[in-house]
């Protein structure tokens, strides 16, 4: 079971500004990409425009392996918006780059999602101009 | 000068009914909270020479100047997040302990339930802060946009790491609904709950139900901070401010710091905790009651051990049946009920309950409450006070 | 009219005793930092105001671990929180908010000093970063496309009659000042010339090479009568960020500390946003006149000691109004303080906005004001006044103000 | 009619509250009324929930003259700093009214170069929209 939509009511479209840019690009191209310093090598996310350990400013958007594991998850039973159909879940995402995003599971009940599932990235395009990474089961 | 313990008192409070419709408008509730509070102390409005808001309130400080007829001002700013409460009252403190002003009012007033509200916070011009930004980026086109999920997550790790099982998050609403119903201000006033009505309660985002999350209210707040010099002569008992401190950590988002090593506690809270038994040299044993934001019940117990109250992974053990959290026991918490048993006002209501534990006038005294320990700011930027009668 | 309120006017509240006062000279700016101002900067507010901080640090020769406390303008759209998050601060102890836009530059400055003096932090930066110029422009009336009620009860009184916009608010107060003091315009365009004239001085600002005479001032577009394109500030891109710890430790930095003499806020009676005209006179700044009486009472000194000031210019008309309110001269007599401009040029009697302002150098909010009035203390304005030893600097006009005395 | 709006843009609508209702109300029914302090008698303009001079919160309306004078004026003759619902040139004034209390509007029937701080003015009144009636002023003879 994945996310359904309700199509009469659009769901929220992520904001591109300068310092997310380069990750929605990477989505719309089925790429998942991170921030990464050019410095000295820290991966980061959600992107940020300088790095908090060399704080250099210098950066470039590096693939990810899409590989990672379910750090926490929830289940809304009512929907904040029309346009998501409740019950559906969120997870919260550890990739193996070491940072966190959030998204959701496609192809999984509720019930089936644990703590330390691995998971890989697929893309979904759910509407025109928006693609989101969302995230399966493997092994 | 090294920190303001003992340079600051509370002289005034005030606080309007809980409702579901206040039927005016929050600038309204505004003025008459604060003249309440003056008249508390035995102030007037042209005593004051400075306010503290919280940025989001739609009470501004023309507005309130100009319909109080109040006079000149030198000291005004504004806190935002979960933390304002105690960092309202702090920064008020700093105020009067620095001799830049004598009377600093602090004041919230909230339309939450029936949502009239007058003004949105000057920032609302169509631009994104950057923590919109990141909910709106990284979080709502999954789905993930209300705050009942954004800290939903945090507690299923939280569960995750120690154990613990959804069912047992019931005793605090229970407790909470306990002391409100008591409180005849409250919005439970007479309405306990017991425990089967928790486990009843409708599941809102797994693992949290309706009865983990505040109650949304219209009402209002102020308090009144001068010095203790000054404090001697106004009406009321003095409530000194022993301690004081915020804390913003590496990775702190509101509710949603999910991206630093380990998301099961609330380390700003901790910080907070060390800062403030450190300025009012005392520690967790001599703590006769406490305040805790309680917006979300499973924060609980996650800020009894970020305070020191019990270990890590004990909060939830300590507050089990409710005996050593409920009056009576050996740390009655909420006692006004709080944000799950009084009412949602953004907190203000845990720093006015703390004065009144202190002046023995709550409706669920604590003997001898001496010392009262307020936490704001749960899941996010933090902050908390040390109040305490004897200077 | 409001009889009473009249007497209640200047009234000043009981005060603090001034030995209570904690602030002075305990407290220094020890670092300022700057982006470059232009008109699109091409990247985020946010990472503006990283830079600025991280330029601000390395003024000061200080870490960014170092960095304990944050104060913002409520206005500001970077939260302390990804500044944290984004320059690696391990901790802050103390984060605060000022309101009314510009009204909060010298307000950051008094918050950080309280945190200070009251020990709650050590090493405070105050910041602002906006894409005025390129994002969501002030000057333009809001978006009216999606806003059908007004956004708040105050407007209501305003917009819907057409008064949308900064230039007019300010511009009705211009009227009444130049019909009650027999002012020009011609008069007020030597503000203006003066500015720019600082500005060419400087190679940071956004006029730099472009001088005006008072000719090019008087042909400049009408904007709102009586006020033209030359009365009104720049739209910016851009950051700035400064520094303060406190005296003790400004000690062992890299640079001259600008001690903090006073700093003040200041709110008077029937204050509206930027449109207080139900008052008794509108031809007047109370707030600004009470900030004033602050400074002068907590630190003992009156305007005859200030060398250089850097007074808030979103418009001209706001100029002599302060120097009049902050007691340079008499109520009325501003804009022939400011004619010809010899009094407020470098060698005059006060030298004011010595780079450029935010007429002509940028217009961050007032930060860019803070950082030349600590610039004058050091000795390295591009407009240095000689042996600058007491500073002014004052924010937002219209609103609630605030003001800051440093001192060498 | 002086003022001239563009169709298609909408004029911000007044926010009503419970503070201001009694003001908004009677103005469509083409009545300029002010708040007054039942308790000190203070006339108040713009309204508030307390009277600033004794802190009551007990509040009366009560009719204007609809008289007064121009006390400033300002004239938007550059679009882009004016509101796009209204074309330029056009004025805007404070009014200081024989009652005591001061006034935002637009003059109805004066052109630009015609006004003058301390003009006598009268209140008239605009109905710009089916849910949008606006207190404004005309030239009086004195």
């Amino acid at each position: 079971m994945s996310m359904v939509y309700d199509t009469e009511h659009p769901v929220p479209i992520p904001p591109i500004i300068w310092d997310n840019m380069g990750y929605w690009e990477g989505i719309n191209r089925h790429e998942l990409v991170f921030q990464r310093c050019k410095e000295c090598g820290t991966w980061r996310h959600p992107p940020r425009p300088v790095c908090p350990k060399c704080r250099s400013f210098e950066k470039e958007w590096t693939p990810s392996t899409g590989k990672g594991a379910v750090y926490s998850w929830v289940t809304y039973q009512e929907s904040p918006h029309p346009g998501f159909k409740a019950p559906y879940s969120v997870v919260l995402l550890e990739m193996e780059e070491g940072v966190r995003l959030v998204s959701n599971m496609v192809d999984i009940k509720p019930e089936e999602i644990s703590i330390g599932m691995p998971v890989e990235v697929v893309f979904e395009d759910i509407a025109e101009g928006l693609t989101l990474p969302k995230f399966r089961k493997v092994g | 000068m090294n920190n303001i313990k003992n340079r600051a008192a509370i002289v005034g409070i005030s606080m309007t009914k809980f409702s579901k419709d206040s039927e005016r408008t929050e600038l309204y509730l505004t003025c008459q909270c604060i003249k309440a509070a003056l008249d508390d102390a035995g102030l007037t409005p042209d005593d004051v020479d400075g306010l503290v808001k919280q940025t989001d309130d739609a009470s501004d400080e023309h507005a309130v100047t100009s319909s109080m007829g109040m006079g000149n001002l030198t000291y005004f700013g504004e806190s935002r997040w979960g933390a304002a409460p105690s960092a309202m009252a702090m920064r008020a403190a700093m105020g009067v302990a620095t001799g830049v002003a004598n009377y600093i009012v602090v004041y919230r007033s909230v339309n939450g339930a029936s949502k009239r509200r007058m003004t949105p916070s000057m920032r609302t011009s169509g631009q994104m802060s950057t923590s919109d930004l990141l909910q709106w980026t990284f979080h709502a086109p999954f789905g993930h946009m209300s705050n009942a999920g954004r800290v939903a997550m945090i507690v299923r790790r939280y569960m995750h790491e120690f154990g613990i099982n959804n069912d047992q998050f019931g005793w605090v609403p229970t407790v909470c609904r306990e002391h409100g119903a008591r409180n005849a201000n409250s919005m439970f006033y007479q309405k306990p709950i017991a425990f089967e009505d928790y486990l009843k309660s409708k599941m809102i985002v797994e693992p949290l139900r309706r009865m983990d999350f505040y109650e949304e209210a219209d009402a209002a707040a102020a308090l009144v901070v001068t010095t203790p010099e000054r404090a001697k002569d106004l009406k009321q008992r003095p409530v000194y401010v022993l301690g004081a401190a915020q804390h913003m950590a590496l990775e702190t988002e509101e509710l949603t710091s999910y991206y630093r090593p380990s998301i099961s506690g609330l380390p700003e809270m901790g910080k907070v905790g060390e800062k403030i038994f450190a300025m009012a040299g005392v520690t967790p044993k001599d703590i006769k009651c406490v305040q805790l934001d309680d917006s979300y019940g499973p924060f609980v117990p996650m800020q009894l051990e970020e305070l020191g109250f019990c270990n890590q992974g004990e909060g939830v053990d300590f507050c089990n049946r409710g005996d050593r959290i409920r009056l009576g026991g050996e740390l009655p918490l909420n006692t006004s009920g709080g944000s799950l048993g009084e009412g949602h006002i953004h907190g203000m209501n845990h720093v006015i309950e703390a004065v009144r534990q202190i002046r023995g006038t709550s409706t669920a005294q604590v003997k001898d409450a001496e010392l009262v320990l307020v936490a704001s700011g749960a899941g996010g930027p933090a902050s908390g006070l040390i109040l305490g009668g004897k200077s | 009219m409001y009889d009473q309120y009249l007497a209640r006017r200047y009234r000043t509240t009981v005060r603090p005793r001034v030995e209570d006062y904690k602030i002075k000279d305990n407290v220094a700016i020890v670092g300022i930092g700057q982006t470059e101002f232009s008109k699109n900067s091409g990247r985020s507010e946010c990472q503006m105001a990283c830079e600025a901080i991280k330029a601000a640090v390395e003024d000061a020769g200080l870490n960014i671990e170092d960095i304990d406390g944050l104060v913002k303008y409520a206005m500001d759209y970077t939260d302390e929180m990804h500044i944290v998050s984004a320059l690696g601060i391990p901790d802050l102890n103390y984060f605060g908010e000022c309101g009314w836009g510009g009204g909060a530059s010298c307000a950051t400055i008094l918050h950080a000093a309280t945190a200070i003096a009251s020990g709650a932090a050590n090493y405070v930066v105050c910041y602002r970063a906006m894409n005025e110029r390129s994002g969501a422009r002030y000057g333009r009336a809001p978006g009216v496309e999606q806003i059908m009620i007004a956004p708040n009860d105050h407007y209501g009184y305003l917009m819907p009659f057409g008064l949308a916009t900064p230039p007019s608010w300010v511009a009705m107060f211009a009227t009444r000042y130049m019909y009650e003091f027999g002012a020009t315009v011609e008069q007020l365009g030597w503000v203006s010339v003066v500015c720019r004239e600082y500005a060419c001085m400087n190679p940071k600002a956004m006029f730099y090479g472009r001088p005006i005479t008072l000719q090019d001032y008087m042909e400049s577009r009408m904007i709102v009568e009586p006020l033209r394109l030359y009365d009104c500030c720049l739209d910016t891109d851009g950051a700035v960020a400064v520094i303060l710890t406190s005296a003790e430790r400004a000690k062992a930095l890299k640079q001259r500390p600008a001690y903090i003499l006073g700093a003040t806020q200041g709110i008077a009676t029937q204050g509206e946003m930027m449109t207080s005209y139900y008052r008794p006179m509108i031809s007047i700044l109370p707030e600004s006149w009470y900030a004033g009486q602050e400074l002068w009472r907590v630190t003992g000194l009156s305007p005859k000691d200030v060398d250089v000031a850097q007074l808030y210019d979103a418009f001209t008309p706001l100029i002599p109004m302060q120097l009049e309110e902050y007691g340079f001269c008499g109520v009325g007599e501003g804009v022939a303080f400011c004619e010809g401009g010899d009094r407020i040029r470098l060698g005059g009697e006060i030298p004011c906005n010595t780079s450029g302002g935010h007429l002509s150098e940028a217009y961050i909010h007032g930060m860019n004001l803070i950082a030349e009035a600590v610039r004058q203390i050091r000795g390295t304005s591009t407009a240095q006044v000689e042996d600058a030893e007491i500073s002014l600097v004052t924010g937002g006009l219209g609103v609630p103000t605030s003001a800051v005395l440093l001192r060498r | 009619m002086v003022m001239e709006y563009n169709p298609g843009i909408q004029l911000l609508r007044p926010r009503v509250d419970f503070d201001n209702q009694g003001y908004w109300d009677g103005i469509k029914q083409h009545k300029l009324i002010f708040q007054k302090c039942k308790y000190c008698g203070l006339l108040i303009h713009r309204p508030r929930p307390m009277c600033p001079r004794c802190n009551s919160m007990d509040m009366e309306w009560v009719p204007s003259m609809g008289k007064g004078t121009v006390y400033s004026w300002v004239n938007f003759v550059y679009a882009n700093a004016a509101y796009p619902g209204i074309k330029v040139p056009y004025l805007v004034v404070v009014v200081e009214m024989l009652d005591g209390v001061r006034i935002v509007s637009n003059m109805y029937d004066v052109p630009p170069d015609e006004i003058y701080v301390g003009m006598p003015v009268e209140v008239v009144f605009d109905d710009i929209a089916d849910d949008l009636t606006l207190p404004k002023f005309k030239r009086r003879e004195v």
